[in-house]
């Protein structure tokens, strides 16, 4: 349990999980609620898995609430992460959209990186990713993406994502919705995808 | 006590997650339609304090493709197969019967006569139930809505119409509207409530059909212990099905069986099988 | 937000606590029938995990007792006042309508159309409501079960019928068993389910019923906070009744009316106003 | 918060409350639970008061689990509690039924006392009563009431209740029913009274 700007970083010990492909997501017990709640992996230190919550509403606000000995479920990894086989990688993140990066960079050996935050306390989340590019509100992620960025994987709000995609056809892009299972059975987390309704834990959350 | 234990329609897809099948005692399909439904638009899933409501909109294949590409790949998984049969007239209800009649894998029918997320068949559920009667010669469950004045005579009424069981209850409807809008939180406005909330309205169903036919039912409702499952088992079910509580744990058919063989009647939150801060891993 | 605060039907004596009765806009008095009624025997009320059932049987001392003794002395609290009414006939109905007619005190009647422990009326909701029309001027409210199949459908009837008002929602029924025996807790079986696992349910209702009619909407069903009657209104309802919250919190009129007031809707646990263990005092 | 053998003794500081007449009850919030639960007055220190509670239940285990600072609603003093004026006063109490007897033995300025219990552990409460005879089932308190036993004041279990009132038919009996809310308004808490059904709260708990 450590703040990182606005967000805490919820480390739990690994037991038998795996660790998973950056991108992918974990169902996590959230204390007092009925339903878990998708978090990206942020980090895997040897034995850890580590999840960077924004507390937003009763779910995350218990999830930040954990204290050390606490024990919760944890269902995972699940879904389909970032595709790794990238010749020129760019990570993109707005806000919260910042943790599936930090194990992501680490998968990749490494790339540059822009995060966009919507004020200077929230940017203290680029702390996780030293070295990137960060800006802040009013300035975007997409003001800084340049004639030829490379190969864009990419994690933030909705809006965030569909100015990537007009700017970057080919991104690899984290989408979020609402999940109730996280593992294809209640077909609550559908997005539209090709003029039909798909499961975002099944057939996302990283979508091209 | 041994009770067999079955997911709630719509709540597991078996080919994306054929072991959490496998725990079960029978898999129950997501209601399948005549015709191929992409379902209501996102978003379709709200928590609420004691229960959560949907409004899934009975997205499925059709029956064609149902028969032709899920079916085969469900047989395979070795658990007896429930399908689950809605409708927007006794005729379409009819006609899938009658498809599935033909399918040897296919052990019972489930009609979903209650589905609060759509229109609903003009036809009273006896009717349809008779309807589907004359097309299959399949074992024949109806499932009814405790939104119900009088659940007891429409039991009675689909028995006459030919059912060899009851499945009770589905969702009924709830509504949760977003504080700072006052606008529904799902896309179609209200949706189907389930999960805890739904435990004392499903005991009170299930209690007045078990005394007023001479049915099997499938009970369900906000079960999620062992405790749960024997309230309604006590109400006259004779097995119980899984819904809400499968999706914050999908071996929950497996701990309330044991839960239920323990016969301790332990408290839910009690029973959770969890993980510590220090020690996380894959249910 | 200023929305008329009342109590819900059965959940507020005024006689006994008239200074809780006097931080209302109205009281509403429990289910008045034509002949006295002792009500169901005891246990009548049991804790469930998200509400509570009961199973009181509307015992009440009859039209002519409420008229000659209760009457006056309610009319003395300087309460609006709105009389309940109950029967197992449309024209018992009729009858308590019509001695109500005459009494000045009494603002309006509300008709209690869905009582879920006691053998109900043959004749349905609208019939009833067109037969106390026919016996009183005074503005009649038309109370609905959420076991209703198609409430947007039964609003129409009855507001066809001559109901100036609903009121939104009676309980549900509910059946709890002890888990040591398997036998019901309440003595009646099954009974009337409140308490917040019903907020969703009465939130969908009165959503329904606003779309459906053009009446005024008295909501209720687990409103325990400002945020809970914030919901309740932005469904449709134009005033809030309190029933199951006023139990645990004599004052929770006063406390939701300031919530609203305030308009923040803050979580109910966190607005609660109580007495530290260092602090007790009385409410 | 104090055990006292298998009960606890809850105090609370008493701000502005009366402490009410012996047999009366309070409403005490049960933290996580609905409904409240009614609980005799047992003493009245100076600006404190103190219950004694029997955990059975999910809302006697949720009082019995208070710490020191918690705070809960509290309402009452509720109902009608023993008559004092008697010339021979004799307080039966079995179980958790001594719960009224020590501060209605401090109201009548003393007075002799009969407890019952059904195990040794039980009966270590008796020494909210000292100088009280004790019996430990199978001895029963109706055992000890002899010929003429005077006034009797009691509380317990129904069973030691309706014995009780055959041996003494004037005996002052406080009752039990469930309670919702324990002011009269909801009519769940009945008993039958003459062949009627009368609230408990309002007309009782303690009755003739
Ligand atoms: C695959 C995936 C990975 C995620 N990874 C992370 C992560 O690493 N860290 C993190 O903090 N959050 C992450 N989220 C989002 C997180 O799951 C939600 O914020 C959380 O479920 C909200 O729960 P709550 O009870 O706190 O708030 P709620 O009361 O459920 O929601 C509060 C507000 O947020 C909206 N909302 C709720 N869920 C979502 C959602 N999934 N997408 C968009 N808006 C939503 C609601 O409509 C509401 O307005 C992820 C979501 C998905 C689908
Ligand atoms: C006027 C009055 C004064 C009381 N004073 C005290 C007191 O000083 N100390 C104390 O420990 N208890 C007292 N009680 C009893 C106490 O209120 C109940 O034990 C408590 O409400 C049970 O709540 P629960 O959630 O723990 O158990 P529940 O789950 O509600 O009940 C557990 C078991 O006890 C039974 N039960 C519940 N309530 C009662 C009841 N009121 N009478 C008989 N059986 C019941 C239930 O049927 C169930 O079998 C008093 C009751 C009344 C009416
Ligand atoms: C997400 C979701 C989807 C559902 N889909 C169906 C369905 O397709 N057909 C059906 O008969 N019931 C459906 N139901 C209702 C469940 O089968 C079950 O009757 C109800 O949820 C009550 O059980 P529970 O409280 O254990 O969830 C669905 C329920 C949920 C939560
Ligand atoms: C103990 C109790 C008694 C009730 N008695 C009546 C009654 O006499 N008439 C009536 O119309 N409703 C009665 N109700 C229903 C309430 O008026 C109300 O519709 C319902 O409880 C939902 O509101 P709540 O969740 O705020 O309690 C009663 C409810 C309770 C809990
Ligand atoms: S979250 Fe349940 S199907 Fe995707
Ligand atoms: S406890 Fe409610 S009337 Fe007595």
């Amino acid at each position: 349990m450590e703040p990182v700007g606005p967000y805490t970083l919820l480390c739990l010990e690994r037991g038998g999980l795996e660790s998973g492909r950056p991108g992918q997501f974990f169902m996590l017990e959230a204390p007092g609620r009925l339903l878990p709640r998708p978090m990206s992996l942020c980090l895997a230190p040897p034995g850890e898995l580590a999840f960077l919550v924004e507390p937003i509403g009763p779910g995350t606000r218990a999830l930040c609430a954990l204290t050390p000995g606490d024990a919760i479920h944890v269902l995972g990894p699940l879904g389909n992460g970032f595709d790794l086989d990238v010749e020129r990688p760019l990570l993109v993140a707005g806000g919260i959209g910042i943790a599936p990066m930090p194990y992501l960079r680490e998968a990749l050996g490494g790339a540059p990186a822009i995060l966009g935050f919507r004020s200077e306390l929230h940017a203290e989340a680029a702390c996780l990713l030293p070295d990137a590019e960060v800006v802040v509100e009013p300035e975007l992620v997409t003001d800084l993406l340049g004639e030829d960025p490379g190969d864009v994987l990419a994690c933030g709000p909705e809006p965030m994502l569909e100015a990537v995609r007009r700017a970057v056809p080919g991104a690899q892009l984290a989408w979020e919705a609402p999940m109730a299972c996280g593992y294809g059975a209640c077909f609550g987390c559908v997005v539209e995808l090709e003029g039909r309704y798909a499961r975002l834990c099944v057939e996302g959350p990283v979508l091209r | 006590m041994s009770v067999p234990i079955l997911n709630a329609s719509g709540c597991l897809d078996a080919l994306v997650a054929p072991d959490v099948a496998r725990t079960l005692d029978a898999f129950v399909t997501k209601t399948v339609t005549l015709l191929p439904r992409e379902g209501n638009p996102p978003p379709r899933i709200a928590e609420v304090e004691h229960g959560m409501l949907n409004s899934i909109g009975l997205q499925n294949p059709g029956i064609d493709a149902f028969v032709s590409e899920a079916l085969p790949a469900l047989a395979e998984l070795g658990v007896p197969l429930w399908v689950s049969v809605g409708g927007f007239s006794a005729r379409e209800y009819a006609h899938v019967c009658e498809r599935l009649d033909e399918c040897e894998d296919v052990t019972t029918i489930e009609l979903n006569l209650s589905c609060p997320n759509v229109e609903e068949a003009a036809e009273t559920a006896a009717e349809i139930t008779r309807a589907a009667r004359a097309a299959t010669s399949k074992p024949l469950y109806a499932k009814l809505s405790p939104a119900t004045w009088d659940l007891a005579a429409l039991a009675r009424a689909v028995a006459e119409a030919g059912a060899d069981g009851l499945s009770l209850v589905n969702t009924i409807r709830g509504l949760a509207l977003d504080p700072a809008t006052g606008r529904p939180v799902l896309a179609r406005g209200a949706g189907g409530y389930s999960g805890p909330a739904l435990l004392p309205i499903a005991a009170a169903c299930i209690h007045a059909c078990a005394h007023a036919v001479d049915l099997p039912i499938v009970g369900m409702g906000g079960v999620a212990s062992g405790a749960d499952a024997a309230m309604l088992v006590a109400a006259g079910a004779s097995a119980i099905a899984i819904g809400t509580a499968l999706f914050a744990d999908p071996l929950a058919a497996e701990r309330i069986r044991a839960e239920l063989a323990s016969a301790v009647g332990t408290p839910p939150a009690a029973d959770r099988d969890s993980r510590s801060l220090s020690q996380a891993s894959s249910a």
